[in-house]
């Protein structure tokens, strides 16, 4: 990556706050479309991090350049500002009616009414929201709060959009849709954002790159293969959990019976991705199952791969196996069935999982 | 208590019969005092705000001293604009004393700090990243300012108020740099002391109850303006 | 408590002379009562009386003072002492009535040159006096544009003159005392007349008909002021400060004796 | 349940709020020691049912009893807030210190200073909050926020707790931690609960009733087994997604190998619990393999059991088979899956899952 | 301008030489001022919350009336006041007229107007679940009220400041009931009026100054007080 490709560039940033270092962060970007998510436990400075980009944390030290020009005056950042949108960690909404709360980016940037009206209206719809934009922003319930200031940050159209945990507070069906829908809106536009989660999932299904910070600092970013197969420390690993998950390609889909292509071997699983689609192919542990002979009977784990058992660890009460199976996989067996099967290091195994256990993730090329 | 009945059958009488010299009077008061409030709102809502939203040394004592000029004694405002409108003063060459104009000059020195304090105290009191949503929603300085005055707006009213019920209901810098010259730059609350002083109890309780109305009015459009633009 | 405590009613002037600051403790050390001044104008002075809301009234307004008498609310309005009344100008004099003979006389030329006169309007003895004077120059200025009132005290009546270089009437004590520390820019222009003459009389409130009007306190505070002792003190009072006393005694004077 | 075992009772409650009935509810109780579950979706009414039970909204009808004793007086509702203590949905800490926040209801309780100070010691400790005793509660991160409305909540160390939803904004770690301790605390104390969340997992762990709302109404309730097993509508199911929930035992705990009684069938799981503990299995269909002739490999999945096809539905990409093995079980299966296999239903088969598919809930007696 | 270097001159002698006229005087102020704070916070404070915090028919226009009331001018307070406590009046038997404690009276009417305004505008901008949050912490009503005056306690420390401020620096009422009586009822604003009277403007600014310098302190010292409790 050049520098000309990045959108977004952070330089030596450093936030001191009560006389304590809250981020140190020597550099970080973001390109152009690339969808990247901050993880990383409480106080670890990622909505410090988020308010620095557009300029509104006092720093120590610290510089933003934008599509290549370095960020240096009040007029900069305005400008910078009205070409992106934030939602913060609170809703924060103003005291008067959701639709004014949802207008209120629009009107700043000075449109005419009649556009207002039109792009407000889009957004309250898209957002489920019509039916109470009269309705006083201070008598929502949490959720509803919650939509309105995604709605908020929707409406200005932006370029670049960063969220603050913005689906805490929406129940898991509005959960699911509005990731979908926002999916869809930031894909189609092509915007660029930074998504804040406590949600591995979300992280993993949303984002291109993974950053996961602690105490102020990047710890580890990278592809979310990257972050979850490798993590970097005790910290990451502890902190990621540790899913399996694999790159690969679509190859083909006979009425959502999908065969994806990982290093070389097929996976079989469902969905609705179309053959070409770049996916994640995430598996858990305790999905795979591991047998010492070809297992005879016909069973639904349509997956099953000769490998060995590359590495073994104790994991609480069962025990971890890393597979190589020509690519990584890894599997929770308790001590019993690793005793009755006579497991260790090296020995030769087959792995299955069923079609159903493996999570796609559709993913852009990088 | 017989005097105060009496005053407000004369405000009655008076009012129903528009008398012509009173409404003058009535007329000046609020053209007076809503001017010196307008421009107190101008500086003391800018500058308020400000000084809220900035943090540097001596913020403290700044706040204080603010604070402190809420105590303004009028007569103290009204001896030192005097002092610099007299003709021999600084501004003599004006020509501004015992004019409307000194009055709201005055009065405007009066209203300031109270709109100023008020600002400052209320504007803290809002949840601190307001601020940064509303940058972050891409607002100017200026539309920074004006949203958090949206947000604030119940308790600036009460100190909008404040200010426009000190400088209306304030009589010695009016009288000081106004002079109370009849027909020209008398209002209410002068023409109530002068009322008082020439023992016409009755007249003067009138000329309040006038003063007060006029109050109430202004106060309830405000109001009814505001909770216009909110919904319920 | 009920007969300590005294309720004087005054005008501005005599408490702004710094007169009462002299006399009254001095009373109070006599007699143990209690002086509460307050300094009004003649008007509110004369209606505090009315309603039995002071005990004892020193005032200078003496038409008001007879219609006060003759509606029954005062008892034993005694002389006490007068200082006078002048007629200032701006230096430039407009109406050119520097040295005129009387004060009705110039009044009637500033009315001819259509020259600025400002008038408390509030009232006052002063206002009453200047009323009388208009009266006798058979001139009435109401609603005339050079005739402007300000419903003030002496003081800023003044002040106002001084700014706007007006004609007004004044009393001496009081211009004495602003001229001393602002310069005004104001000179007499005419002086020395009987009919400029400022009498101040002592009243007791009629305890007929208040009863709850503190009457032995008025008596003894209407007799302290016409005693020999005090009217001594008057005579010499602001001789120090301004070169010449500010009061008169006239305490057993009649009226007439003055030239009313 | 007879009406002297109900700590709390609700009876006709209606809230109305701009002209439109945001809650109406003909009942509603919680039993001494019990921890009910509320979930649904934004704006059901959730916040404002709990908000109703300690008399903070103002309603169109309703009573509340608290042991057998209506409410009906100031001095009533104080009292019962007084023996309570509830997290709202927003942390909503006053402008003063942590410790101050923690100490605050304690305060209000009239309690001394000393024992102040250490029953907030404690609560700090026990929140991780003691670094940042004197720090200014309006400083914190939003995690670190939460954090200290927990605290305060627990300070007070009330009888009966209202949560709404009050893991949101946590990390995962702190939120797993969390959620043990104060699950240990709840149970050690005899404290009864009622938590509003938008996570099904964590109502399933924490709960012995879960409450289902939608649009101020109580569509259903039950023990987790029955709402996530039979939902009574299609809301619900489409709600509470399919997990299956299996009442059971534990009978014995070898190394940690856990086997558990279920309507007389062994399950194999993993775990810490001891023999005598009454649980609930989850098992999600996905992890369900279904087999037609007996499976002869030895499998890592030690879960066999014989059973018949009892349903088959569709259900998105793949099918959904409810399989009867003398207890219910769900299982997903592909469409290709399905015809290679033959099934039908009425099918005899044998259903096979891993021992570390089984998820474990510690549940008590009802 | 001379005039007002002179009146700062001779505040500063003033003071040097602790004057004990000027002493009683302005202790006299503080105190009367400070009693009518007191009772108008007690008064408003509490009624504000309340209003505030309850919904009823009619709020509005009372919300209006109270606003209206920051514009209670002294005088006509001066002159409501006096005619209750005439001798011959409704509360005459009291004898109360001309008295201290008169002049507290007036200024509590004055003041609770414009400290119940601010704290209703301040109570009516706090979070609308805090009140909940705190109830369900257990508090009494009291307590309640309470809590909430500690969470809006910026803007209400300027509606305490705007309410000490209207007093400390008003006349007219302290005139009226007063009477502005040496070494019993005169304060410095009345003094000031009077030396401004008697042309000693000097005298008249220093007072001012001297009062300025009251109000400072006070202030100051509620700021700091306040800011002690609130970590940074
Ligand atoms: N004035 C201050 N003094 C000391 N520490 C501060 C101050 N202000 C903020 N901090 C700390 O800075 C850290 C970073 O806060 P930030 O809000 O960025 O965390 P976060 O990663 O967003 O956490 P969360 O997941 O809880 O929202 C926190 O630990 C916070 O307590
Ligand atoms: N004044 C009002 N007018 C109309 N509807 C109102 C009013 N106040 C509250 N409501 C509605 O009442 C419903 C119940 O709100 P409540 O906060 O209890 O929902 P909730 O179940 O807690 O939702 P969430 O999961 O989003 O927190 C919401 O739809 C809300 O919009
Ligand atoms: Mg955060
Ligand atoms: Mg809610």
């Amino acid at each position: 990556m050049t520098q000309q490709q990045n959108l977004l560039d952070l330089k030596e940033l450093r936030v001191d706050r009560g006389g304590v270092t809250v981020l140190d962060i020597p550099s970080f970007s973001l390109s152009e479309n690339e969808f990247v998510s901050l993880i990383g436990p409480n106080g670890a400075g990622k909505s410090t991090l988020l308010l620095s980009l557009l300029g509104l944390m006092k720093r120590q030290t610290g510089s933003v350049s934008y599509r290549g020009r370095l960020i240096d005056s009040q007029a900069d950042w305005l400008d910078l500002r009205r070409r992106t949108a934030m939602v913060l960690q609170e809703p924060l909404l103003f005291d008067s009616t959701v639709f004014d709360n949802v207008a209120s980016g629009l009107k700043l940037r000075g449109l005419g009414r009649a556009e207002i009206k039109t792009r407000v209206a889009t957004y309250l719809e898209r957002f489920n929201l019509t039916h109470m934009a009269q309705r006083s922003a201070r008598k929502l319930s949490g959720g509803e709060a919650r939509r309105v200031s995604l709605a908020r940050a929707f409406a200005v159209e932006p370029e670049v959009i960063f969220f603050d945990e913005p689906f805490a507070n929406l129940d898991p069906p509005t959960r699911q849709a509005l990731t979908e829908d926002m999916d869809r809106i930031i894909r189609d536009r092509g915007i660029a954002a930074i998504l804040v989660t406590h949600d591995q999932s979300e992280a993993l299904r949303m984002s291109q790159r993974i950053v996961v910070m602690n105490s102020g600092r990047i710890v580890q970013q990278g592809i979310p293969a990257a972050v979850m197969n490798h993590p970097v420390n005790e910290f990451v690993a502890n902190f990621v959990g540790m899913e399996t998950v694999l790159e690969g390609e679509v190859v083909s889909n006979r009425d959502q019976q999908i065969v994806v292509q990982v290093a070389g071997r097929e996976l079989d699983t469902v969905g609705d991705e179309q053959p070409g689609t770049q996916v994640y192919c995430c598996i858990r542990p305790e999905n795979v199952t591991v047998s010492v002979s070809h297992p005879d009977a016909r069973t639904s784990a349509r997956n099953l791969y000769p490998g060995r058992v590359a590495e073994v660890s104790s994991m609480g009460p069962f025990l971890k196996l890393l597979l190589d199976c020509g690519f990584p996989l890894t599997a929770y067996v308790t001590r019993e069935s690793f005793a009755n099967l006579e497991l260790s290091e090296g020995k030769e195994i087959h792995a299955s999982f069923k079609a159903t256990s493996v999570h796609l993730i559709r993913r852009r090329a990088a | 208590m017989d005097v105060i009945l009496e005053g407000f059958t004369k405000a009655a009488q008076l009012l129903a019969s528009l008398d012509r010299e009173v409404l003058g009077i009535a007329l000046l008061s609020l053209k007076v005092s809503g001017l010196a409030t307008l421009f107190s709102l101008l500086i003391g809502l800018s500058i308020g705000t400000l000084v809220a939203l900035t943090s540097f040394p001596g913020k403290k004592i700044l706040v204080s001293v603010v604070n402190t000029g809420m105590g303004l004694p009028p007569v103290v405002v009204g001896l030192f604009v005097s002092i610099m409108l007299w003709r021999n003063g600084p501004l003599g060459y004006l020509e501004l004393l015992y004019t409307p104009t000194a009055i709201v000059i005055a009065q405007t020195v009066i209203a300031t700090p109270i709109v100023m304090g008020v600002t400052i105290g209320a504007m803290q009191n809002l949840p601190a990243n307001l601020r940064l949503q509303i940058l972050a929603l891409g607002a100017t300085r200026v539309q920074l300012v004006w949203m958090l005055i949206k947000e604030a707006r119940l308790p600036l009213m009460a100190g909008v108020m404040a200010g426009f019920g000190g400088v209306i209901s304030e009589v010695g810098a009016s009288i000081m740099v106004g002079g109370n010259v009849r027909g020209y730059t008398r209002v209410l609350t002068t023409a109530t002391v002068m009322e008082t002083g020439r023992g016409n109890f009755d007249m003067a309780i009138a000329l309040s109850v006038i003063l007060l109305l006029f109050c109430f009015a202004v106060n309830y459009i405000l109001t009814y303006i505001q909770q216009r633009e909110r919904p319920r | 408590a009920e007969h300590k405590n005294l309720i004087l009613a005054t005008t501005t002037s005599t408490q702004d002379s710094g007169l009462l600051d002299v006399l009254i403790p001095i009373f109070e050390k006599q007699t143990g009562y209690f002086v509460k001044t307050i300094s009004v104008g003649s008007g509110q002075a004369m209606k505090m009386g009315e309603k039995g809301e002071a005990d004892v009234l020193l005032v200078h307004s003496p038409d008001a003072e007879k219609k006060f008498m003759a509606d029954g609310f005062g008892v034993n309005r005694k002389l006490v002492m007068h200082n006078d009344f002048i007629l200032l100008g701006p230096a430039n004099d407009p109406a050119k009535i520097r040295g005129a003979k009387t004060a009705a006389d110039a009044i009637k030329s500033i009315a001819k040159a259509n020259a600025l006169w400002l008038s408390r309007g509030d009232n006052s003895g002063t206002h009453a006096k200047e009323k009388g004077l208009f009266k006798a120059a058979a001139i009435n200025p109401e609603g005339q544009k050079w005739f402007q009132q300000t419903g003030l005290g002496m003081g800023e009546t003044l002040n106002v003159a001084a700014e706007k270089k007006g004609y007004l009437l004044a009393d001496r004590g009081t211009y004495l005392a602003l001229n001393k520390k602002a310069h005004l820019g104001l000179e007499i222009m005419v002086q020395g007349e009987p009919k400029l003459l400022n009498v101040y009389h002592v009243i007791e409130v009629n305890p007929a008909k208040w009863p709850k009007v503190n009457n032995a306190g008025a008596k003894a505070f209407a007799d302290f002021m016409v005693s020999k002792k005090t009217q001594e003190i008057i005579s010499t009072f602001g001789k120090k400060e301004f070169g010449s006393p500010l009061f008169f005694p006239d305490a057993g004077k009649k009226p007439e004796s003055l030239g009313l």
